[in-house]
């Protein structure tokens, strides 16, 4: 697989983990691409942090209007029974529980479902944003990431750079496999028959539970 | 009737050391005329509270590029490579603080509240200094109110009592931040006569001065 | 689309000992054809979270009569003398709450909040058993959030997709308490294609399910 | 005076308390009276904690709207310029200070500030509503009463029934005089000279500080 057919391969996964009806919130790159692989009976509610539920496409330019973007101020567009609200309702969405599921990337995530994604140490600091409480308060938290970094295992036994929130993270799903972080453990519930179980246990510096997993079975 | 002031008034109203909130999510939803009229009097040592830090010639980014900000408390600065340099240079200290916890901190300024306790951040470098106090077993940050001396908001529609409403995602920040400061001036999109009272999003209480964008 | 279901349907959603958030002030924006219901059900030992006990044969009175509600958690039980003399005679527990800390308890409970300082209620009976927290030398109260298993809402305007508003001063509780129950319920007086999206009070998020005033 | 007379007289007095562009609260009772006596050049804006700014004065048959109501449940009108808004919101204007004056009835205040208007032991307990917030937010808190109850001084030392709100008394007005809580005690500002200073004194349990009082003068 190349770059995209592993980004799109991992976004068609987390999509089967999303049902109809719920509450949404996609982090910016890789997770974005997950709207693309819905099934047609699957409708979710997009939340945006800066105001709004109900996030469509990119607008053409006949329904483009300046007034309506997303968290990275780039503009979008509002499906059907969306509405629009202010950041302290926002926040009480996301930090209440309300919405079902977020989807992040990751610098690291490690077995406790911790997670550091928002400060490479010596680089610029970009600021946490709606990170902290997204990954804190939604119901059900997956990472959506590449296994590696260029080789370099991303899912450890503890994270080292600094936290975005500790014990948070319930699911990552990589283009290896599926994994879950439970009370004892992360579990390896699916791989991807790409790859030997022995290649993801190399290329994980987690301890990893594996007891029976799935093939991950997905066209590219 | 609200009182309509020129965009000239504005400076009777600034201080070198002030602190303002400004309105908007990278700058959707702030007031440009204000921010301009700003820099062009040139205020010093200003404290921003906002989202973000704007971007390099948009929102509060235009003040940060001028060097009139001497502290910056916001969420985010990524899209504003000018804030990120003056930051690690130390010429401007950065707060950068979880955006729902900023949202609250001021809502808890302006709603009279010492405090509230949020999840956000525990085990985090954002607790750091905070006291951490249990409720039913569960760990929380308290997290103190923000104020400030002025708000700085762009309303989309206005009516000729003050009331204020911010269309679509221009919302934002925009209506916590009008409770929670000494002084509110808004930038009006447009002038109505009246908006329906069932819709208000700001009441009238909260504006001082409206500047319309038209003059 | 959001799901509407019959009057009848409501016994599914009901249980002996729940506790149920009611909206509404001094009866105006209560659902009340919900409470008939849950009157003709006899459901038993209730928690009822309202702003007040409602009027002797309104609102939450009606449960209140029927001695369904085992405990009452309001700011105001004034123009209910019923629910005075059940309370005084300990046949119904009454925790009084002043109303600005009742909304925020409410909202805190819905916005994942663990709590909040206030510094209503210092100095007075209401402070008793709470933990009070200096903040730069000024005492307030820690209050906790306030949670419940079902909420029922008097929605005035209700689109297809379950976006809710509530007209004049029929709002008062109702769209906070669609934010901290496991389940939400309105009554909907009047069904409209949508509510402009600036304009929506309760997003559909909230609501769980819709009963029609017209069947 | 007869008894509708004395309230009228305070209402009149309390009413020159109030400025141009002021948020006031008024309680019900008494205080209610005090937005029949204001000067025609000076418009207040009255808040309702139920959820209105705008408060109008009781419908005709033909403005009726019983979605319109005020904190009592009463029926009422919304003036132009005037919005509804939720309950948090109403409290984040009374307790955040927004509201410029509050006006209310009491049972006992004393001359530390302290009110009580709530319980009376042995009585029904209405509860609280919203005037633990109101006392406690409001910039200005007017005690709006007869200086006695049946001959039974109502402004004390200390109060002795449960507390509606510690040191948060600015000013107390009464058919008898205009007095003001401050760091050194109960000033008597303004006496009304239908009774002597001795006949005031003798119907205040509190430590009246009276330093060249003036006349309060007012049409009854």
């Amino acid at each position: 697989m190349d770059k995209m057919q592993i980004k799109n391969f991992i976004a068609k996964r987390v999509a089967r983990e999303l049902h109809d009806g719920d509450l949404v919130n996609l982090g910016i790159g890789l997770p974005t691409l997950v709207g693309n692989f819905l099934p047609s009976d699957i409708h979710i509610n997009l939340q945006s942090e800066n105001g709004l539920i109900g996030l469509g496409p990119a607008p053409t330019e006949e329904t483009y209007d300046a007034d309506i973007t997303n968290a990275g101020g780039q503009p979008v567009t509002l499906l059907d029974g969306g509405m629009y609200f202010d950041s302290t309702l926002s926040f009480s969405i996301i930090r209440g529980g309300h919405v079902d599921v977020t989807v992040l990337g990751c610098l690291q995530v490690d077995q406790t479902g911790s997670l550091a994604s928002w400060i490479i140490p010596g680089k610029m600091v970009p600021g946490m944003g709606g990170a902290m409480d997204l990954v804190t308060g939604a119901k059900k938290v997956i990472i959506a990431t590449t296994h590696t970094n260029r080789g370099k295992p991303k899912i450890l036994k503890q994270c080292f750079l600094p936290l975005t929130a500790k014990n948070q993270v319930n699911m990552i799903i990589t283009e290896m496999g599926v994994m879950e972080v439970r009370d004892d453990g992360l579990h390896l519930l699916e791989y991807n028959p790409e790859y030997t179980i022995m290649e993801i246990v190399e290329s994980t510096d987690a301890t990893l539970v594996i007891n029976n997993p799935k093939v991950m079975k997905l066209e590219v | 009737m609200k009182e309509i002031i020129k965009i000239s008034d504005l400076k009777n109203h600034l201080f070198d050391g002030m602190s303002i909130m400004v309105g908007g999510f990278m700058a959707i939803g702030t007031p440009e005329l204000l921010i301009d009229e700003i820099v062009r009097l040139n205020v010093k040592d200003i404290t921003i509270i906002c989202n973000d830090a704007g971007l390099a010639d948009l929102g509060v980014g235009k003040l940060i590029a001028n060097g009139q900000v001497k502290k910056l408390i916001a969420s985010h600065i990524g899209l504003n490579p000018e804030a990120g340099r003056l930051m690690s240079e130390g010429l401007m200290e950065c707060v950068l603080v979880p955006q729902g916890t900023l949202a609250e901190q001021i809502r808890a300024g302006g709603a009279g509240l010492g405090g509230f306790l949020t999840p956000t951040g525990l085990g985090t470098i954002v607790e750091k200094g905070k006291k951490i106090i249990a409720v039913n077993k569960k760990d929380f940050i308290l997290e103190l109110p923000l104020r400030a001396d002025l708000a700085l908001l762009y309303g989309t529609t206005v009516d000729k009592y003050g009331n204020t409403n911010f269309t679509k995602t221009t919302r934002n920040f925009n209506p916590v931040m009008a409770t929670a400061t000494d002084l509110v001036i808004v930038q009006a999109r447009k002038m109505v006569d009246r908006i329906d009272p069932d819709n208000v999003m700001t009441p009238h209480i909260f504006v001082d001065y409206i500047v319309k964008e038209e003059e």
